[in-house]
């Protein structure tokens, strides 16, 4: 009975020249998991400007954006690489404002998730026990107080964030668009909704039998995503659960190349500008690396193995 | 094509003209019972493509029997997803994403106000109803409702309602300007006698087709405010031969909701 | 490591008379599906008084329950049975007091659905855009409304429901109290979490390693569970995905009972006070009915065997 | 037991401190780097049924070896629940499910307000922090916090912050009277010098314990303000031999977080 229905297959590159614009506000999400790099390398590649960037944890991707000079603003809740320290390119704008300033307007976690459950369920804002006694409150005017018509205390609440873009990345997707993720699913299923347009890259697109037969797996249903994209590895040095782990080098790697503006610029010269695409990239990571963190030894379901093992 | 015989009070009538109000829509929240046929044979004729979203969660159902619920099985084995109700009722239907919501009432006013609540007294009613359910986030939030009466008089069509569980957007302004809903509200009321449709936002219902043998007058007659007639009112195109072969033979095999 | 956590399960007479009291707030959640219908079978057998009971649905369960006399107040947003027609026992109550009168506090289901994730968040209201010009406000002063600080009308909110007890049903949990659930998951994360103790009865108790292999379906985690309780068939006539499926003529047979409010009792009499537990319920339901619903054909998880040959 | 010889400012020693603290605890809220080894120490020590919670949405973790992030796959692999972030930021901590969180921060007051956002002048800081995270959530709505701070000194410990990303009680009360959060806040804070303790909701932070070698002297000269000292201030109790053979030969066999 789908028969009908049009495919909203296409290119990465396609993707984002159709759907990111120069002065969007995009998020990229993805929390410690599932980050969309190759997407955030297609934006770099495709020279998009002035962008205003969204993400809980901006990370070593928006690191990259930022270096790469797509960036005007960023609104975020944690500006570090967890374990891997401070993204120094962030740390230079702030800072020093250089090469340039970058505007920030800042949150807390759940902050930033209200905000993306706002946007989604279309509300005006969205009410969290956080704040009280605070400063951030008087560094961002946009967290507010609404008083309790219940005759409890004023309670403090963010507004709706509402990208034009939100790009996310996912094991797997069937042709149409219902896009399915397991593991840590961060704020992909709000940003997205809250989104206008949502792009998904994928490990891969399945036949939609494949995403029917469990339809509790998907997390965005077909008529929530405008583009699917299948991109293998989209995820490195992030991980996709039940396809490959995290590359914990490349993290620790990244700290002395972001603390060198110089060492940005080449790196994104030597992995962004001069490669093609993420299978280049793949190429260039090697397979030996690659195959290390178990890429190519999924079994494609997490848990199918294991239950039909354990239930048996 | 060749006409049905079938009486214009039918199910098999009314669930016909339903299904086709659905040619061109995308997503439709469909309840249970008249809706359900209604749904099943416009995805069999005017529209194989028309996702089914259900308040219990699920997105692109491909039933391959006759749902006995919105929550039935059959609804779930094969669908594209099934949300938390949280995204159902938040991000779906509340972030805009349902084009057409199908919905039943006990009473209808002039401007798609829907009374699902209870007949007479609020305290004492004469008639407790099932109550709000999903209509009264459908109404404001939905692209546009279509309502399937099975009575057409004063009392299903009245001046004024017992009780307005899902107000039309009038209301909604009324109470406060600014609060207008996203959605059309009623833009299409199908009862036994004529089909009444609400082009404008905040206009009033008006009759655009009446069934064959009915005559405008006994619509008027039948309504409990002095309808307005459209310009172009016309004759209701009854059920094909064939959209009661698939209602019958392969849609309500078990003649669940069909008698 | 877990070796020295306590297990949580016990039998359902005993976590009934442990934690649901009279005049206690109970919730019984399941949307048309894992109706938690023997719980609510042995509060009517242990012969509980004065509970205010909230649901969405209120469905048969809860005229079973109103029948039995053990509530005063409901507290819902859609009371019908669906396909299979009105609740007769409510509708005596509201439109006669007969044969007495019943409470009702109503709302719509996205209303009550924000209760519940109100109470399970701590939070003081729930904004939804429902009720502008709606007459449900004058009818519920719980209905209410709040300016929006960033200049927008005025939202109507709902305050926090915090049961005294939530009851819910589910495929599967281990013996501390990790519940899974799959198929339509309702209102019973946010109802759990709401509640100040929770039950929940299950098709089947698995070992830790069968959760632990697809944390994902674990909608309840351990420690939102105070009683764990094994009842094969707990929801009949509702369904347990992948276990059963619903008995749709017993729906269409409750009306005329429901009807008559001697019936009524009689059901209660024959099918709750007169049998000892949902074994017998069972028994007395006869092997052949029981098994023409799918019972005993489950593989015990969605989609892990579809899947499998999907994807090979 | 044998003690350890390693210092007090010693990664080692921080570390069995911090896991001390979990003895008697259920739930803990877990951040990566120093508490990831407590936590790892405390279930082979004091508390092996600790339930360890992370705000990437999973509950009840058995990682089979070092976490590197908060969302790491060894976290995720045997979890007994992965939530959405929804439920783990909105039920499982702001609906008070959480006992202990366990935070770091650049800036520690003396009611156990943290500073995480920056140091220097707000529009043009010397050092820009990570910012709020999960704190401004965990602070407010956890049991009680524990703080390891890799400095004791007026910079760490001042008498005024840069800047309050989470704020105590104390600070949520002068808001406002009725916004007192249910949680303690800042229950501990240990130091290379001094464990500080603050039992009362709405009190100060106390010196507790001093390291072997410090005394309560240095560690008020190291304070930025006048810190007051418990009535039964003692000697923290070292790591014994096992703590630190386990800390480095089971726990961070790869020496991620020890040098």
């Amino acid at each position: 009975m789908t028969a009908t229905q049009a495919t909203k297959v296409m290119d990465l590159s396609t993707a984002i020249a159709t759907h990111v614009e120069d002065g969007m506000t995009v998020a990229l999400e993805g929390f410690g998991h599932l980050i969309p790099f190759a997407a955030a390398h297609e934006i770099i590649r495709q020279g998009r400007r002035d962008l205003t960037v969204c993400r809980m944890t901006p990370d070593i991707m928006y690191d990259q954006l930022i270096g790469a000079g797509c960036v005007s603003k960023l609104v975020a809740s944690f500006f570090a690489s967890g374990s891997a320290g401070s993204l120094h390119e962030v740390r230079r704008r702030v800072e020093r404002a250089d090469p340039e300033p970058l505007e920030i307007e800042e949150y807390s976690h759940y902050g930033m998730l209200c905000r993306y459950e706002a946007g989604a369920a279309n509300l005006p804002f969205f009410p969290l026990r956080s704040y009280a006694g605070s400063d951030l409150p008087k560094l961002n005017p946009n967290i507010r107080k609404v008083e309790d018509p219940f005759g409890g205390p004023d309670i403090y609440v963010v507004p709706p964030l509402k990208p034009d873009v939100t790009i996310v990345h996912a094991q797997r997707a069937d042709r149409l668009g219902n896009v399915q993720m397991w593991g840590i699913t961060g704020a992909q299923q709000e940003a997205a909704y809250a989104g206008k347009r949502v792009i998904a890259t994928v490990e891969e697109i399945v036949d939609e039998h494949v995403v029917r037969s469990d339809p509790n797996r998907t997390l965005l249903p077909a008529h929530a995503v405008d583009a699917v994209v299948e991109v293998a590895g989209g995820a490195h040095p992030s991980y996709t659960h039940d396809h490959y782990v995290r590359d914990n080098d490349f993290y620790r790697e990244w700290e002395p190349i972001s603390k060198d503006r110089e060492a940005v610029l080449a790196w994104l010269d030597a992995w962004v500008h001069g490669l093609p695409d993420r299978a280049a990239y793949l190429a260039k990571l090697g397979h030996e690396r690659w195959s290390a963190l178990g890429a190519g030894t999924s079994t494609g379901a997490t848990g199918a193995t294991d239950l039909e093992a354990a239930t048996a | 094509m060749n006409h049905a015989d079938v009486a214009p009070n039918s199910t098999e009538f009314l669930a016909t003209v339903a299904a086709r109000q659905l040619a061109g829509k995308r997503r439709v929240f469909a309840g249970v019972g008249l809706p359900t046929l209604a749904v099943d044979l416009a995805m069999r004729t005017v529209n194989p493509s028309v996702e089914l979203v259900y308040e219990s969660g699920i997105c692109g159902a491909h039933p391959d029997g006759l749902a006995e619920g919105i929550a039935d099985s059959v609804l779930v084995t094969g669908a594209e997803a099934v949300l938390s109700m949280h995204a159902l009722f938040g991000y779906v239907l509340q972030g805009g994403n349902v084009d057409v919501g199908f919905l039943g009432a006990a009473q209808v006013d002039r401007w798609g106000s829907l009374n699902t609540t209870l007949i007479g007294d609020w305290a004492k009613p004469t008639v407790r109803l099932p109550g709000a359910g999903g209509a009264a986030e459908i109404v404001p939030n939905a692209g546009e409702c279509i309502v399937v009466l099975r009575r057409h008089d004063p009392g299903a069509l009245p001046a004024k309602l017992d009780f307005c569980t899902s107000p039309s957007p009038v209301r909604a302004r009324e109470e406060d300007p600014r609060m207008e809903p996203p959605g059309h509200g009623v833009s299409t009321v199908i009862t036994p006698l004529a089909v009444l449709r609400r082009p404008d936002k905040f206009g009033e219902l008006e009759v655009s087709e009446v069934h064959p043998g009915v005559t405008v007058d006994q619509v008027r007659a039948a309504t409990g405010w002095d309808i307005a007639i459209a310009d172009d009112v016309c004759v209701t195109e009854p059920p094909t031969v064939e959209d009661v072969r698939l209602l019958r033979d392969e849609i309500d095999t078990v003649r669940l909701y069909l008698r």
